[in-house]
């Protein structure tokens, strides 16, 4: 906590009740954003146990090198987020601020490449709908699969990528705000409640990452 | 009112008199609670209204032996209901080999049926007195349901899959058929009328009506005009598994797995062939789907049950 | 007794004030719509959810005319069908979800733990706009042309045979559905960190019990419904699909995730009831509720076992046997800590002194209308019983006697016994009596016939049927009349209040809880001096 | 290399080991080992994220109390859904090709 006795908002007896409120309450929307993606991991569930072939094979059609690197930036910018967080607590607000721009523009960087990859995706006919036509490999009766697998993946990364945009736009109006001190400025708990988003967007990828570009990558 | 309104739909089932038991059961104990709640609380409402002068002494907070009490004692009769409950509807649902089966493809908005021999039928369904029955259903569209009050038997029909349910009609009589769920526009129009033949009545009309080839004769040549005689009959020099007597056999799959080769199976290894390879075999067989049609599909499968048995003996 | 504690020094001057009431601090537009003041943002609700009441009940008053007549003849199928997806879909999500909780439980929570307001009143504001949002892309829906799909949006119906405005709906509802997202995590931060000094968790109050109990609900499966709509409007716009057999999906795996949300759903709206009863009955009762422990243990399990049931919707669907049986089992342990409550509202009443005042009246319907929807709900639990019974009017009477019967009876009760204390007014005691028998008659005289209905056979969602029914449905329908005239009633004279209403005293019912500590109606930040709390609720005595 | 923030860049680091790890694996023809693998990685990955930068090492119990309820209402989804999955005897076939049945007419 940093040294100078901060004021609270009215409803609040105390800077310590409120602070422990702000976190409490965003890990509450962690456990309610991880429900969220509940359903997508049913679903993608279902669809292993019923289409194992058809999901390696359209595994196999996602940008290995692109989705491996992506987890790698992601996971720096976890990082930079947490060194982050720590220079806010301990009163380095440049510090801080030129990490929350550093997080910021890993994030940019997701985007990019995930951008660049949905480009790829849409060249090779891999949109689910009607003109789902993925080359070489996918025979015939595993065409349904595939495309499952493929509305799963959009879907699934699609709503990372939102998550993931939210968080960049969080992580720029914190670096703005924090030029100035805390009473006007933002205070080391709002960046600690930016950060826990920020690493809960991280942790979804860490999962996304193994069951959307790793499956049958050997062969099948 | 032109039509007497019965509570009780006329029992056409064996099950129908056993479910009526079990609702009377219910009734008679949900009845005795509820009568028991609404008399206590009338009861303390008028001798402890406000202007009463009523004791009042000694008013328990809480009461541990009578909380337990109430919680154990429900718990207890609600075990013995489920079970009551669960008995009676995994026998609705285990299969009786000596049950006849009857086809329902559903579509919006009306039923269609289709019997053994190959006699269809739409918007009515007759059934043997006294004979178990299997219905297999599916469906073209979207989820139906299949409801017959009568018989107090309902199963949904699901596209893409069969679902099927078992039940033995016990009395003679036309029934009503509904479709319980929601399925869009015609929902409330598509009804249907169950007709309930004694047997003989029902062997006679089964073997009048349309004369068309039998389903399982209907399936022998679809069988060999896709050409899957070529490789499952006997004696064909690509080694393919013998389809003979195979619905209802356990069946060793390649990966390990062991499963009964039901309707499902067989529609599986028609439209889907790697799905569940045969041990032993290898996966050769092409996909056909978006070949044979549903409807010939019923007709195949039942040409492969058919085979099994001596025909001669089978024919109602 | 709660004993005035002066530990304010971080608090300002000007917010705490005795006197000024939340109602004197304007009457411009944009007091209302921009306040933060979780009195205010309750009244908000309040008012949208009484629109949206009366919105789902013409709905509902149409289908109950054309029903009494065995011939489809008053509207086409295809608008009959539009008008119960309407009733259902507003009835459902925009006023049974977020009645009790956004209007009572925003109301009375802050006051009944001794707080100032909720942990966080910006977004508390921002769920009710959310609310409004959802509630306008809804109605836009249902004006562009309606829906038909049914409330339960089913699979592959509502993906690739309905030529209606879906997706339109399904994005309505998941945005009323992230408003409840936000409500209930606001009050779960909110108990747990709120609470007045002495007020311990077995100090709360039922209500803020059944409250959290159903905010836990709120926050942990409202986002499965949200990402299951997102999938189905997905299936619809991109004619893909994981829920349509046509394209390799499974039907049934919708209904699961559907009824994942939507069957603890039915406990979002129920366990607030049960928390306004518990507060409305040891009042009139004049002693303690018997049983505090079990009745609060009895929530959780309740808000516990009810993730657990949803499967008993499915028992005809083509779902496993072996799952329906556990399924089945699970639906019947979840009975028990219900017929808990019950035993203990009745136990309660036991060397009372018993007052019949209008929010007792309601309080009592609640107890018998709630009994018996959750004894036939037993019917329905039993497997081989739910075969013949899904999706009959069995099925439809069960929950309404469940929501409508239980929910919206206990929600006039509460509103009842907390207007004094909300409006400052006291209402006529006499309308509210016999508005409350009104409505207990009429409830009865329109549900109970469709139990009868659906033993005999008659399937739900049929615009006709056959005459051999209709007997039941006339009796029904002129219930419904009935009905209608009850729920008009307390519009009439709660309005005439306001105006002309004698004041209310703070405590008019010699009520125990803290909010009758604050002022009527309750001055801004509700304590001048946060009250210390020293005894457990409901200190009430016979004499 | 600061003493505060020493915990954090060991994490990064065992973090990108892990993830060289789950990427390397998958290239080996181990069947269903693969996704084994790629899910034990991702778990100890999540763990090492929630109990070093989410600090749910030194935080409230309440907090990690809510983490665990979200999981646990997570898990309770797939393995009541699963059961019915696991024991459905009647699997689910894949409906014939769209273009065979035109859903509206029939045949």
């Amino acid at each position: 906590m940093s040294t100078v006795k901060q004021p609270h908002a009215e409803q609040f007896t105390s800077r310590e009740q409120q602070s422990f409120a702000g976190t409490f309450g965003m890990w509450v929307f962690i456990a309610s954003e991880l429900l969220f993606f509940g359903p997508l991991l049913f679903g993608y569930l279902y669809l292993r146990v019923h289409y194992p072939e058809a999901s390696a094979a359209a595994s196999r059609h996602t940008d290995y090198l692109l989705g491996t690197s992506n987890t790698a930036v992601l996971l720096t910018s976890s990082f930079l987020m947490a060194l982050a967080g720590h220079a806010a607590e301990s009163g380095q607000r440049p510090r801080a601020m030129r990490l929350l721009w550093a997080v910021a523009a890993l994030g940019f960087v997701f985007l990019v490449l995930k951008g660049w990859e949905y480009h790829k995706d849409f060249q090779e006919n891999l949109f689910p709908g009607p003109g789902f036509r993925p080359e070489h490999g996918g025979r015939l009766q595993q065409l349904p699969g595939m495309q499952l697998f493929f509305i799963l993946y959009f879907v699934a990364t699609c709503l990372h990528a939102v998550h993931l945009t939210i968080g960049i736009l969080v992580c720029l109006a914190m670096a703005w705000r924090l030029r100035r001190p805390p009473p006007v400025g933002v205070s080391a708990d709002a960046i600690e409640y930016a950060g826990l988003y920020w690493h809960f967007v991280d942790v979804v990828w860490i999962f996304l990452y193994p069951l959307l570009y790793l499956v049958g990558r050997a062969g099948g | 009112m032109t039509v007497p309104f019965h509570v009780l739909p006329a029992d056409g089932a064996a099950s129908a008199t056993r479910l009526d038991s079990l609702a009377l059961c219910l009734l008679l104990l949900t009845g005795a609670v509820a009568l028991g709640v609404l008399v206590m609380m009338i009861v303390f409402c008028v001798r402890y209204r406000a202007r009463s002068k009523a004791d009042r002494s000694h008013v328990p907070s809480r009461d541990l032996p009578v909380e337990i009490a109430w919680t154990a004692i429900p718990m207890l009769l609600f075990l013995g209901l489920y079970a009551w409950g669960a008995i009676d509807y995994a026998a609705l649902y285990r299969p009786d080999p000596a049950a006849t089966p009857v086809f329902v493809v559903a579509k919006q908005w009306m039923w269609k049926a289709e019997h053994r021999n190959g006699r269809r039928e739409v918007g009515q369904l007759h059934l043997p007195l006294g004979r178990p029955v299997r219905l297999v259903l599916t469906s073209q569209d979207v989820i139906h349901s299949f409801f017959v009050p009568a018989f107090r038997i309902k199963q949904d029909a699901v596209p893409g899959r069969y679902t099927s349910i078992g039940f033995t009609p016990s009395k003679a009589g036309e029934y009503e058929l509904f479709c319980a769920e929601y399925c869009g526009t015609e929902h409330a129009m598509m009804t249907g009328r169950i007709v309930v033949l004694p047997p003989a009545e029902y062997g006679r009309w089964l073997a009048e009506g349309p004369r068309q080839p039998g389903m399982a004769a209907r399936g022998f040549a679809l069988f060999r005009q896709y050409g899957c005689s070529g490789c499952h009959a006997a004696g064909s020099s690509v080694h393919a598994p013998d389809l003979t007597n195979l619905l209802g056999r356990r069946v060793h799959l390649q990966d390990g797995r062991e499963i009964t080769a039901d309707e499902a199976y067989v529609r599986d290894s028609i439209y889907l062939p790697r799905k569940d390879v045969v041990a032993g075999y290898e996966p050769i067989m092409p996909s056909f789907a978006g070949q044979i049609g549903e409807e010939d599909l019923l007709a195949i499968i039942e040409y492969i049950r058919e085979s099994g048995h001596d025909p001669s003996t089978e024919r109602p | 007794m709660t004993r005035p504690q002066s530990d304010l020094s971080l608090i300002e001057e000007g917010d705490t004030r005795p006197g000024r009431s939340y109602l004197s601090e304007g009457w411009t537009l944009g007091s209302w719509l921009g306040t933060r003041d979780h009195k205010r943002i309750a009244l908000l609700y309040a008012a949208s959810i009484t629109l949206f009441f009366f919105l789902g009940g013409i709905a509902a008053a149409l289908i109950r005319i054309e029903l009494a007549t065995p011939q489809g003849d008053l509207v086409s199928a295809d608008t009959y069908n539009k008008l119960f997806t309407a009733h259902g879909v507003i009835m459902v999500w925009l006023f049974l979800i977020p009645s009790i909780p956004s209007v009572l439980g925003n109301f009375l929570m802050p006051m009944m733990i001794g707080a100032r307001d909720l942990a966080f009143p910006r977004l508390n504001l921002a769920s009710w706009y959310l609310y409004m949002l959802g509630g306008a892309i809804v109605l836009w829906a249902l004006l562009a042309g309606g829906v038909d799909t049914g409330w339960t949006f089913y699979t592959p119906f509502s993906t690739m045979f309905s030529n209606s405005h879906v997706v339109l709906a399904l994005v309505g509802v998941l945005v009323v559905g992230f408003s409840s997202i936000l409500t209930g995590l606001n009050f779960i931060v909110t108990v747990h960190t709120m609470r007045a000094p002495g007020m311990g968790w077995f100090r709360l109050p039922l209500f803020v019990w059944a409250n959290y109990a159903t905010s836990l609900i709120l926050v942990l499966a409202t986002p499965v419904l949200a990402m299951t709509l997102v999938l189905v409007a997905v299936e619809r716009l991109f004619q893909v699909g994981i829920f349509d057999p046509a394209l390799g999906g499974d039907p049934l795996l919708f209904q699961h995730l559907f009824w994942f949300y939507s069957h603890p759903a039915v406990y979002i709206m129920v366990l607030p009831a049960m928390g306004v009863a518990s507060e409305i009955i040891p009042c009139f009762a004049r002693r303690p509720v018997f049983g505090y422990r079990f009745m609060a243990y009895a929530i959780l399990a309740i808000g516990v076992i009810g993730f657990l049931v949803w499967g008993h919707h499915m028992f005809v669907s083509g779902q496993s046997v072996y799952a329906g049986m556990v399924f089945s089992l699970l639906s019947f342990m979840v009975a028990v800590p219900s017929a808990i409550k019950v035993f203990n509202w009745t136990a309660t009443l036991y060397k009372g002194r018993i007052s019949f005042s209008a929010p007792m009246l309601y309080a009592l319907g609640f107890v018998g209308l709630f009994t018996i929807g959750g004894l036939t709900g037993l019917f329905l639990a039993a497997l081989a019983l739910d075969v013949h019974l899904s999706d009959t009017y069995f099925v439809v009477a069960h929950f309404h006697y469940i929501m409508v019967g239980g929910s919206v009876m206990a929600y006039l009760g509460g509103i009842h016994f907390w207007w004094p204390k909300i409006t400052g007014r006291m209402y006529s005691e006499a309308w509210g009596r016999l508005a409350a028998v009104v409505i207990f008659a009429g409830f009865n005289l329109t549900f109970f016939p469709q139990y009868l209905l659906g033993y005999a056979g008659m399937p739900r969602r049929y615009h006709s049927y056959p005459e051999e029914f209709q007997l039941l449905h006339v009796l029904s329908s002129a219930g419904a009349v009935t009905l209608a005239i009850g729920y008009l009633m307390p519009l009439g004279y709660l309005a005439w209040s306001l105006r002309y209403g004698r004041p209310a005293p703070p405590n008019p019912w010699q009520a125990t809880g803290l909010e009758w500590q604050a002022a009527s109606p309750p001055p801004v930040h509700n304590f001048a001096q946060l009250p210390v709390v020293a005894r457990g609720p409901y200190a009430y005595h016979t004499d | 290399m600061e003493k505060r923030t020493r915990p954090l860049v060991l994490t990064w680091l065992a973090l990108l080991v892990l993830l060289a790890i789950s990427a390397g694996t998958s290239w080996l023809r181990l069947g269903w080992i693969n996704t084994a693998i790629g899910l034990a990685v991702a778990t100890v990955k999540v763990v090492l994220v929630g109990l070093v930068f989410m600090r749910l090492r030194v935080t409230h119990p309440l907090l990690r109390l809510t983490a665990v309820a979200g999981l646990t209402t997570l898990a309770l989804l797939f393995i009541l859904s699963g059961a019915d999955y696991a024991t459905r005897s009647e699997v689910p076939a894949p409906w014939q090709h769209p273009s065979t049945v035109a859903p509206r007419l029939g045949r």
